[in-house]
């Protein structure tokens, strides 16, 4: 195994944060080389330094041992470096290939581009990786899980010698991400170094064979994966042991119904579903990419216009038609994709936050309690560990798990009574993830009715009070939570197909 | 820590004041160069000619900076300015109402077209620029019908042309000559920028303009918000036709067109982001002088109008330049 | 010592209209040995552009001004400043509703369109469908050129019927499309009148894109294309003012008023028809321009 | 599955077909409309006439088209037209040369000065509002300081204005004399949607308009590949100077101002949209004639010119909705 590459006391800083405080990191040829670290300690920043895409204020890069600067993306493909970006860096109005081939398409006579073989690359591709998307398909209409595996699709398409993988199976679940380690290990054997960054730890014992840990912009140390302890690199990590709780279902016999949904339905991707959620109960929501979970939420929120069904809110029909009557009846949202429909990216923390709040800091004229909305913002993030030089920091320039708290913190000061999270913890550092669960678990005893949705199965199962499992639009099954289930039962309620699926699509 | 982070605020902040006190750079530039150049630039007379000269397009560029920061567009400001002008001489002179109701007539119809476009833009979802274009030709059109194709005068109402070129503060300060209608250009900036900063509908102007759909789905009425900066836009060159009305002592049917390029022009010299999101009115109020101050002290140096236009162009773009250098630099 | 220095607000300055007054502007300013600056707003909708263009003139403290009023009204404060700063103010093209202007030197556009109406019903038979391209709905040149023409044939030449009165900004390619939308709409169209020089080469393109034949054609102003198009026979005549007898005039009655001497209330520097069998006459070419 | 993928993906093909064609469906409606309403209007003069009434704008839109695409504007396709028309003159009759030299001369400049503002855009990073604004404004005076303030004629080289007005297609066919400048539209227009389906520059621009970033951090040159797009629209512009100046057998300097956002409501009332990443040059094409059409049969009706802007304003703002409600229905 030869060195690919040293990096040697990388420095970076940007206004307000000293991002990178002298890291070294190296990776050799054939291995999976494992980066952790809280949210905002500096991981993504570090391979963004080696893709090209910041420059070093201080430090070297070495490739193969020969010092090199890498000024652009550009230069970083042709030194055989690729990155799959933590946060989606895809042209919407494109197909599925002609993103994963963009600046390399095949060319025909007289400069024209040969859509065929493209589409056949891409075709290849999907089905090297055991998936099926549409190369054809645009990439706007692809959920994010599928956007995810585009991104992996199209640095996988490159060939290159060092691939970084910044968070890559954060919106994939367990099958997808099984797929994607069989294609780590096909790389692997091909002499491909890979940067692995991840805040899931059982896939760093999976996958890893060396970590190294960062905290703070500061290196804190590498480690052998195999020998290691989960625990040891966690409080490599937090600096702290962290304590492992179970879920504790509450008897909830008298607890009134909360949110009752009948019949919702909304083309194919909804069909009939209903279900209830009582005051202080977490509905954990399970299924495969598709499933139809986020649909079922937006149905809820009134971000789409649902076909049939009703939703009732503490025995009332609720007439919700768009996410305004929502709110008002006491629900709230928390989207799976932050960037596009989570966060104003270009507006500060305090912004955000007040979002869906200004109502209750503004007075009769609209005027806002700027100073005391500071204040309970800065109380959040404090309370969430949000990682920002102040409350005014612009939410673009935070790392991606701190922009994750931040949509949480929104809904958090809202204080609703019904509370849909899809995917909350996509992107959160572990510290913070149990920091989340400790949150969610205080918010069902204060009597909150709350829907969890996640495509983390273990995560499903140490937060649900009740867990139900959706597959291709249709509710499945609702299962009890805690112990009493099994993974396996939620994966056989999540590929519970419908024999006539393909007569009905005609 | 703390220490650092608290250090760090206070530095990002006192940056943000030096940022706007610099913005102006380019037009500090302008002024120290026109000064130097020509005696006459910095008379009192051609000062206060270059106050006016601002301040229709001032009012105008501020109106269409609320749109702008939604991510929006309008090009209809001018025609619509014109549009309230002609409204105000048919209710003053045609229909011989008191001043006071011909004020309230223009800005309330300035208010309502800006209402039928936000409506357009927000719950029919047509894209504002076909929707303000659309605007743009149906006032333009309707102000010729509506006063018949001529000029109405406002001679039968005396108080009229105060609005624009009396001056309150010339009469308690007399050395200070500064008309009505900048006054009114101020007050306003001062207004609209308390409102984008202060108050919830500046607040969601802002969310629009970063990401509208993050808005909706925080429960935020969106369609209800957009309308109404589009009708305060509207109510706003209402202002507008009123102190051009009154300067021209006329309602010129047939002007207007082209007034919403010098507009967004100011706007998008001020530093405002035509994606939405971002902008100020202090920049606006710097964009339009930018421009007024130019063409002045060019006109002040006798250049050749052919050549004027070309110096405008360059300065506009080297302007624009030299903000974000300076920008960068920080 | 300075120059005696005359700046010239215009109501124009990219035309060729404008760039005649200029030349005139100019020539007489070199014979009296003054500087003479010229300078207009784009289009003659653009009032307030050029109170701002008055305002900054009267900054440079000039020893006169000419001024050719877009409004007749809107620009009385700024010259009540000039009057009150003993600056005389020459109006040319059109007047003011005041008595300040010294003088006006002008054309008297309605009676100038009345003749190029006797000229147009004398050409076509006193009887037939008349069309007008008139370049500006609201301007004063545009009202009185539409109307002299109009109410000429109302009053003398009852059976002549104006069929389409449309407008196009002086721009010849707009003007040229409109030109042509009435040449679809009125197959038996006998005469077109172009009430300034972008108007009347818009007809003139118009019918030659079109091939219509027997048209009379009355233009508006010189230029070469217009010249060309009589020359030609495409066009069977148009008025001419005197543009640059105007920017003479103007910039002469400026020099008489700083030295104080009294001027007529008005200078008119008069308008003629022009034709094939006059335009190379020495008094008709005088008036032509370029 | 794999049946419901593919029988998606042929809907998806279907309907994108027929929407293109029920693109037009406004376009249709005017025309049956027109020819209800007056026998004149279905003329072949006419109907001839409508075809080179949209020659000019259309050709700007095309190049218009490419830059919106990218997401960004130009206000410059008006005065450009006209400073390479003055160019085409100066080189023709001042300079005498022969014909082909004052085309290459025309479209070169024009690609030239695209390329000034794709630099600007690109490299330095200014806003495309501000930087083509500024070009605007440049060309505009220089147009006038090189021709003099004056139109440059073309009698010195005879050819010149069959360009626009000669038919090639007439002397083939007859019975349908379809004016050159119109043919020069259309062979441009397939050209363009030619360069923006099937080629690399093509490709580049929608990825440009879609997310630049993730263009750039895929490793395409996007400086490079922006200043090519406006090169290329210059060099188009550089072409609609040609047209004019054949047309009108003249290069007038004081033409163009406005015609931009004549170009640009043609491409957004045929459904490209402003914020870039998606766009047609057919619909660019249907949008301009839905333009010319509108105002053609409104003046062949002789509506009052102040209605016809009324009309205008509203037909745009009911063309685009009903193109996007009938879109949402598919
Ligand atoms: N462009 C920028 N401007 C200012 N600060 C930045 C910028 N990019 C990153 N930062 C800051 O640098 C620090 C490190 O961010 P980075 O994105 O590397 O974290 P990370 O380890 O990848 O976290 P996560 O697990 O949440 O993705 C954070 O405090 C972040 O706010
Ligand atoms: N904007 C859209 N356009 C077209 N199809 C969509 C869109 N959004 C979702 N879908 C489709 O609707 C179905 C339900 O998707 P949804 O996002 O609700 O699933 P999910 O269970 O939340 O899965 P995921 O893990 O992908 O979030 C999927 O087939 C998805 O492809
Ligand atoms: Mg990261
Ligand atoms: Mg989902």
């Amino acid at each position: 195994m030869h060195e690919l590459i040293k990096l040697e006391a990388i420095d970076k800083r940007f206004p307000g944060v000293h991002a990178l405080k002298g890291v070294s990191f190296d990776l050799f040829a054939g291995e999976v080389h494992a980066l952790m670290g809280e949210n905002g300690a500096g991981k993504s920043t570090l391979m963004k330094v080696l893709s090209g895409i910041w420059q070093p204020d201080g430090g070297t890069i070495r490739i193969a041992g020969e010092e090199v600067t890498i000024p652009s993306p550009h230069a970083a493909q042709a030194l055989g470096i690729g990155m799959i970006h933590q946060e989606l860096a895809l042209m919407n109005d494109l197909t599925v290939a002609q993103n994963i081939f963009i600046g390399r398409e095949p060319r025909k006579s007289f400069w024209r581009l040969d859509e065929a073989a493209l589409n056949q690359a891409a075709q290849d591709i999907f089905s090297a990786m055991n998936i099926s998307i549409d190369p054809r398909a645009e990439v706007r209409t692809l959920s994010v899980a599928q956007q995810q595996m585009v991104e992996i699709a199209k640095s996988l398409s490159h060939k290159s010698r060092v691939l970084v993988m910044d968070e890559p199976t954060a919106a994939l679940n367990d099958k997808e991400v099984h797929d994607l380690f069989t294609i780590i290990e096909r790389l692997k054997s091909e002499g491909v170094g890979i940067v692995y960054i991840s805040h899931k730890m059982d896939e760093i014992k999976k996958i890893a064979d060396r970590v190294t840990v960062m905290r703070d912009g500061a290196y804190v140390g590498t480690v052998k994966a195999s020998d290691t302890p989960i625990s040891t690199i966690i409080s490599m990590m937090v600096g702290r042991e962290l304590e492992n709780t179970e879920v504790d279902i509450p008897d909830l016999s008298d607890a009134p119904v909360a949110l009752e949904v009948r019949g919702l339905s909304r083309g194919k991707a909804v069909r009939d579903v209903g279900f209830t959620v009582k005051a202080g109960e977490i509905l954990g929501f399970a299924g495969l990419m598709g499933a139809g979970r986020t649909e079922v939420a937006r149905l809820i929120f009134g971000a789409d216009r649902r076909d049939a069904g009703e939703i009732v809110v503490h025995g009332k029909t609720a007439s919700i038609s768009s996410p305004k009557d929502a709110v008002a009846a006491g629900i709230g949202y928390l989207s799976e994709d932050r960037k596009h429909l989570g966060l104003a990216l270009g507006l500060d923390v305090t912004a955000n936050v007040g979002l869906p709040n200004l109502a209750h800091f503004s007075n009769g004229f609209g005027v806002i309690a700027d100073a005391k909305l500071g204040s309970v913002t800065r109380d959040y993030i404090k309370q969430l560990s949000i990682r920002t030089p102040s409350e005014r920091q612009e939410v673009r320039l935070l790392s991606g798990g701190n922009q994750q708290k931040v949509v949480l913190a929104k809904w958090l000061l809202r204080n609703c009574d019904i509370l849909i999270f899809d995917e909350p913890t996509r992107g959160i550092d572990i510290g913070a993830k149990s920091e989340i669960y400790r949150l969610l678990q205080s918010l069902a005893r204060d009597g909150k009715a709350i829907i969890v949705i996640s495509s983390e199965l273990p995560e499903v199962l140490r937060l649900s009070h009740r867990i139900a499992v959706m597959c291709e639009g249709r509710l499945t099954g609702i299962l009890p939570g805690g112990k009493a289930t099994t993974q396996e039962e939620i994966m056989h309620l999540a590929t519970q197909r419908r024999g006539e699926l393909g007569g009905e699509a005609a | 820590m703390t220490l650092t982070v608290q250090n760090e605020i206070k530095k990002k902040a006192s940056s943000g004041v030096h940022q706007k006190l610099l913005a102006s750079a380019s037009l500090i530039v302008m002024l120290i160069f026109f000064s130097l150049a020509s005696d006459k630039f910095l008379q009192t007379s051609n000062l206060i000619g270059i106050l006016q000269a601002t301040s229709v397009n001032g009012v105008l560029a501020v109106a269409v900076t609320m749109v702008i920061i939604t991510g929006g567009i309008d090009l209809s400001v001018g025609t619509l300015m014109t549009f309230t002008a002609v409204i105000a001489g048919v209710v003053l002179t045609y229909l011989g109402m008191p001043l006071p109701l011909g004020i309230v007539a223009a800005i309330g119809t300035g208010a309502l077209c800006g209402f039928v476009s936000g409506t357009l833009i927000a719950r029919m979802k047509i894209p504002p620029f076909i929707a303000t274009l659309g605007m743009m030709l149906i006032l333009k059109g309707l102000s010729l019908v509506i006063s018949g194709t001529k000029p109405i005068y406002f001679n039968g109402t005396p108080g009229f042309s105060q609005i624009s070129t009396g001056s309150l503060i010339g009469t308690v300060v007399p050395f200070l000559p500064i008309p009505n209608g900048v006054l009114v250009l101020f007050v306003l900036a001062v207004f609209v920028a308390f409102i984008l900063n202060r108050t919830a509908l500046g607040r969601y102007t802002f969310a629009l303009g970063s990401n509208e759909e993050a808005a909706r789905l925080s429960g935020v009425n969106t369609d209800f918000w957009k309308v109404c900066v589009y009708s305060l836009s509207g109510g706003i060159c209402g202002i507008a036709g009123l102190i051009i009305a009154s300067r021209l002592n006329s309602a010129q049917p047939a002007l207007g067109l082209g007034y919403e390029l010098d507009a967004i022009a100011a706007v998008v010299i001020g530093g405002t982001s035509l994606a939405g999101g971002r902008g100020s009115v202090l920049g606006t109020i710097i964009g339009a002088f930018i421009m007024s101050v130019l063409l002045n002290g060019l006109r002040i140096l006798s250049v050749a109008q052919e050549w004027q236009t070309v110096v405008t162009g360059m300065i506009i773009i080297l302007a624009v330049y030299a903000d974000m250098v300076r920008r960068q630099r920080m | 010592q300075d120059k005696t220095y005359i700046p010239l607000i215009s109501k124009g300055f990219q035309h060729q209209f404008w760039q005649a007054v200029k030349a005139g502007a100019d020539k007489a300013a070199a014979e009296f040995n003054v500087e003479v600056t010229f300078e207009g707003p784009d289009n003659e909708t653009q009032v307030d552009k050029q109170i701002d263009m008055l305002s900054a003139a009267l900054a440079k403290n000039p020893q006169a001004i000419g001024f050719a009023a877009l409004d007749t009204q809107a620009a009385i404060p700024l010259l009540k400043q000039a009057q009150d700063a003993k600056i005389p103010v020459i109006a040319f093209d059109s007047g003011v509703d005041s008595d300040i202007p010294a003088t006006t030197a002008t054309t008297d556009n309605v009676a100038a369109a009345a003749l190029a109406a006797d000229k147009m019903a004398e050409l076509i038979g006193d009887a037939g469908k008349v069309a007008l391209v008139v370049h500006d709905q609201t301007s004063r040149t545009g009202i009185d050129r539409r109307d002299g023409f109009v109410n000429q044939m109302k009053a003398k030449h009852p059976n002549i019927e104006i069929v389409d009165i449309q407008y196009g900004g002086g721009d010849q390619l707009q003007s040229t499309e409109i030109a042509k939308a009435i040449l679809a709409a009125n197959s038996d169209l006998k005469g077109f009148f172009g009430a300034n020089e972008g108007s009347a080469i818009g007809i003139v393109n118009a019918i030659k894109e079109t091939g219509t034949k027997g048209i009379t054609v009355i233009g508006y102003d010189s230029g070469t294309a217009q010249k060309q198009a009589i020359k030609d026979g495409v066009m069977a005549g148009a008025i001419t003012q005197n543009p640059v007898g105007i920017g003479y005039e103007t910039v002469k009655a400026a020099v008489a008023a700083i030295k104080g001497e009294t001027l007529p209330k008005t200078i008119d520097t008069g308008f003629y028809w022009y034709d094939k069998t006059n335009m190379d006459s020495p008094e008709i070419s005088a008036v032509l321009y370029d």
